[in-house]
């Protein structure tokens, strides 16, 4: 199929890609994740000392994630603070990074992972996902792979990658994915829509092969962030 | 890891569950109709010791300005600590967020609240359908609990009178208007086998669990994996297993 | 005086009892207490150890109790979480149900009682403290005396006990007691209303006679239970 | 329990009391009435070494959809750390809680405010009491010094003038519409005495609360029992007594 | 110039002052300021244990300030709770009293300063400083001096003292300070206007002038204060 | 004290800086215009390390009563704990709440915006302007950032149409009347020395700290004192360098 796409891409395209890491020097690791009008930013703190002292584990590290949306992300003005949708991506996005960390290496410690969506076009669980992932391997964390994660959908029959827009209406079904490439695991799977599971097995499928798009790209951000570094 | 964990892994790689059950077996489930007098309709639903009641609950509201034409659907739960020794008093967590939402999104996308029957007056006047999610017993997948309760409570309910600007609640008759009946089927991955109907026991052993709904034509209106990483095998065996299976529940209902 | 309520009881009728202990699976001891179209379910979590510790007793228990509402009990929902109104029966229900106990025999823990309205109308507290006794009893943990509880009132000159449905328009008061028989005493008091002395003491009797009855429900509900326990 | 408590309980098994009063001896009570200007009704209220404050203020407001024609009648007492080193910050606790619902059935169960009277526009506009308890030094028997106070600050309230939808607070003149003055009084059982108006260490002491309010023809419109149990004999005696102490404090309004 | 004010005052006169030290007899140290219309309490307790205990500062004590308004101390009800507002006043007012205090005397206590307004008729803050500044005096805490405060403004091109009613709409400024007019340092300033540098210069010439006023009060009080207790 | 608190008091003392700047001179400032695509008016603002973006979104609201013609102003700042291992998560807590009132009282009382310019209907609908203040990167001297964010921010802002009740976000085109740019300017004061733009060193090791917001004529238009006692001269000296600042930053926005 041949569906030329309302900014003009083909249904397996994904929307201008451009990925930074180092973006915050308070934080050990950062990262900012843009995908077309979509702009993620991440800071990574830890592993430190968990405080207070009772909510400590005592052979492993606790990850926290925290999602949220600055109020001028967004068309309408979303109020500050934690919302039931931002805490629910929260978790999500937590149990999806959780899977590439050894936490069991930090015991007592906690890692904090706080991502701030500043644009916001669709897709801002994945491209937070994204810029999380790339900030903890910027904070020198070692990771069994990293995680990198898209949405993928179904358009007029076409099975359509990173939905942006309008697009988001006319799909039979919005189904963001996080996956670890190399190691060849889902780690984040959401769906809403109406469709039948083979259709489900297909936008899986695709929503893959934008994430190994996707990876390849962290991989050179990270790359040229360890360049410069070398440099320096 | 506890010792009863690693029994329970031990015991999954020879393809058998602590209770005896088959990787494909439900806990016996039952299902009591409208137990609650006062709610619009209600639910209690037992899925082994797992005991879950839903109340539907009706209101008039103004409609989000986006949606003039639409009822509303608010789906909330709460963890009471009268429910398990794990769950703690204070406002809601993320994990009864996450189970109101994973409710919350199989009726709304399977559209199974006709919600444009629910508009009064345009822009101005809806019903607003509450959906109250109380676990009092925690032994293990609340949400499959929790989504057939709702569905029952939703399948059952009947709304109140409208006279004017007041809510007649004694003289309940119409049925909510209902097109679909979305089942969630949830699954625990416990090391690379897949389970269904995971018990408490199980859901602390697990690494991953997926849940997914269907509706009666078979189609997927929601999906929800939650902790550790899944294989692809798994999710495509919990894809279509969830359709037999939601069938099966959509039954008691 | 014969005169008849609207559902028909006399004025010294209760209304049908139905009392069960141990529906919750999970708690140390747990009861359902329904009285017409009023039910509550109280758990018993408890005597444990009580975090944070700054919090602990050193020579006593802390007792606990938190009053809910199921949003779907009445006929306009009832939010969910505290409110004044569930505050105030959280710390009236405590101090019904502690003159009953022996805190000092477990110094720096907590008795956590948790009673949820299922179904109300009228007497939810009291029919919450009813079932938290029992649920306090299935616990195992010791007592001087069961509290039993009910509200009485003075409706057209009669003292009228248990009040429901739109008796708690017509009556004079709404007098709400625990008492525990064996032992004489009351542990709650409260009223609203507008009457002069002597009837508020002709209300309390009525109360007490009406607590007695409730007494032999609620040890009945308990042999029963513990006579199965026998059988297993 | 400490020494003091010790000696507070061998004391009044000889009917003594630590400060030498009666048992059915209030301690010294003062009123000024309206000390608060920018309030619509004020007094400050001393027993003993008790201060109390307490405001009302009103406002317009939209009635209760089930009471249209009646105005509101809003309770609050804030037990800030000011007035007591055993008072914490943040949002009203049970303590307080209780103090301002005491106060609010007393006034409301007698129907002290003729609250139809408050009423502007049937169904959509009508008039706020807020009824602010601000304990300013607290040493025993704070429900008699508020609920005194606040029977004060309504007796000498002055509504402010309602100008199409704007209130004039500058020209108060006509009183609230006022029907009752309930009054509270709190009595604490030791070992098995009763003593009245208890003292802040009399209350540590304690074994049972219990707080009866009257109105002017001695009918009982509200009781709070508080703390450990209590004998009938001595909620009778509390009830009887009730009656002539409030007859008494009444007349300082 | 000889302008006459709303109140009949001339542009350095200060309302009439009222000062009472010892109003609360639970509190380490309390005072009552009065200035014209506008009423403050302010009760410090302390130094005293910190808790919880990683709250503790080991080298210092934590001073704490809350200021509130009572709900009806204004025309329009104020609703209870901390407001922006009141958060920052109780911001400023702490760093306003800190200077004044040897913190490095108490390790690992916190003094706590509460501060109600009971009657607001405009400066309400600064009558909140000196009545705090008085209970912490009160409590016999150490100070290095009193700390002292009014505002200033400038009105129909005059320096004008004590704003009080209207004239905080007719200023060009609203200026309040607080200062230790023995160590002749300035430790609350904030300023609301539109004014040239010259008359800002000006203005807080004249709010110090105002502050010595007050502090002869303050010392007043104090000494009324103990001259009582030396003849009990 | 610390030994770097102590060597940056030490340098101060030679007028020495820790970073080798003159005690009156800025970090690098830089300052992007409209990065935000979503927001009516944006800025990114990098004083050194030190990264602020301030957006500003419309929409349309209910007038305060006592200023029925005026829109409304709302400023906010969210202390993200992304941006700074001392900031915390939880609801804004005072240096938040300061760090918007100073921004909020250098707009309001410089009479920025024509407020009456946003009245839609009077008592009715005003346009609301919100200014959220978001912190990035916190190195220092967060007043000065945000301020010259939020002035750029709401200079190069573009209104939403209004069509009836409803707002075209896509159709931007008319300017906020806007008729100031305060610009505020903040000092430290370090032992007695003064120094602008303070880093986040040095604002561990000062003694005092005064911000100063002007306008262009050269007028204050707020102050706001923090931390330690001040001499009058340094506030003499604060307030004389912030014109001159104020006018230099000015010209970025």
């Amino acid at each position: 199929m041949s569906t030329k796409r309302e900014d003009g891409r083909g249904p397996e395209d994904i929307r201008p890609i451009k990925m930074e890491v180092g973006v915050i020097k308070n934080a050990d690791g950062s990262a900012m994740v843009s995908l077309g009008k979509t702009v993620a930013i991440a800071a990574v703190y830890g592993p430190r000392e968990l405080h207070p002292k009772h909510l400590q584990v005592s052979n492993r590290a606790r990850l926290k994630c925290i999602y949220s949306m600055a109020p001028f992300s967004t068309t309408e003005r979303v109020r500050p603070g934690p919302s039931r949708r931002s805490s629910e991506i929260s978790k999500v996005t937590r149990e999806s990074l959780e899977p590439a960390l050894f936490l069991e290496n930090f015991p007592k410690t906690t890692i904090d992972v706080f991502i701030l969506i500043v644009q916001a076009n669709a897709g801002t669980r994945t491209a937070g996902i994204n810029a999380a992932s790339l900030a903890l391997a910027d904070a020198g964390i070692e990771m069994r792979d990293l995680v990198t994660s898209v949405a993928a959908g179904k358009i007029d029959g076409t099975y359509t990658i990173d939905l942006a827009g309008k697009e988001e209406e006319a799909t039979d079904c919005d189904l963001p994915i996080a996956y670890m490439p190399r190691i060849d695991k889902i780690t984040l799977l959401q769906m809403d829509g109406d469709m039948p599971v083979k259709d489900v097995k297909g936008t899986i499928e695709l929503a893959k092969k934008g994430c190994k798009i996707l990876y390849e790209e962290q991989k050179k951000a990270l790359l040229k962030k360890w360049a410069k570094e070398g440099l320096e | 890891m506890n010792v009863q964990d690693q029994y329970i892994i031990n015991l999954i790689q020879k393809a058998h569950r602590i209770d005896g059950r088959g990787l494909e077996d439900f806990r016996k489930v039952t299902l009591e109709k409208n137990p609650i007098g006062q709610a619009e309709g209600s639910a209690l639903v037992q899925i082994g010791n797992t005991k879950v009641v839903v109340g539907v609950k009706m209101g008039v509201g103004t409609p989000f300005p986006d949606t003039p034409k639409e009822g509303i659907l608010i789906c909330n739960a709460e963890l009471s600590p009268l429910a398990s020794p794990n769950f703690e008093l204070g406002p809601p967590g993320e994990e009864s967020i996450e189970l109101a939402r994973i409710i919350d999104r199989g009726i709304r996308e399977s559209k199974a609240i006709d919600v444009e029957k629910l508009c009064i007056t345009e822009g101005e006047k809806v019903w607003m359908v509450f959906v109250d999610i109380y676990p009092i017993n925690h032994q293990g997948n609340l949400i499959d609990a929790s989504g057939l309760a709702a569905a029952s409570a939703l399948a059952n309910a009947k709304m109140p009178k409208l006279e004017g600007d007041k809510l007649i609640y004694d003289e309940k008759k119409t049925p909510l208007p209902l097109k679909e009946l979305p089942i969630p089927v949830t699954f625990a991955q416990i090391k690379d086998h897949l389970v269904v109907d995971p018990s408490l026991e199980e859901e602390r052993a697990m690494n991953g669990r997926i849940t997914v709904s269907t509706k009666e034509n078979g189609n997927v209106c929601a999906i929800q994996k939650g902790g550790d990483a899944m294989t692809m095998a798994n999710i495509e065996k919990a894809l279509d297993m969830s359709v037999k299976k939601g069938k099966d529940l959509r039954k008691l209902v």
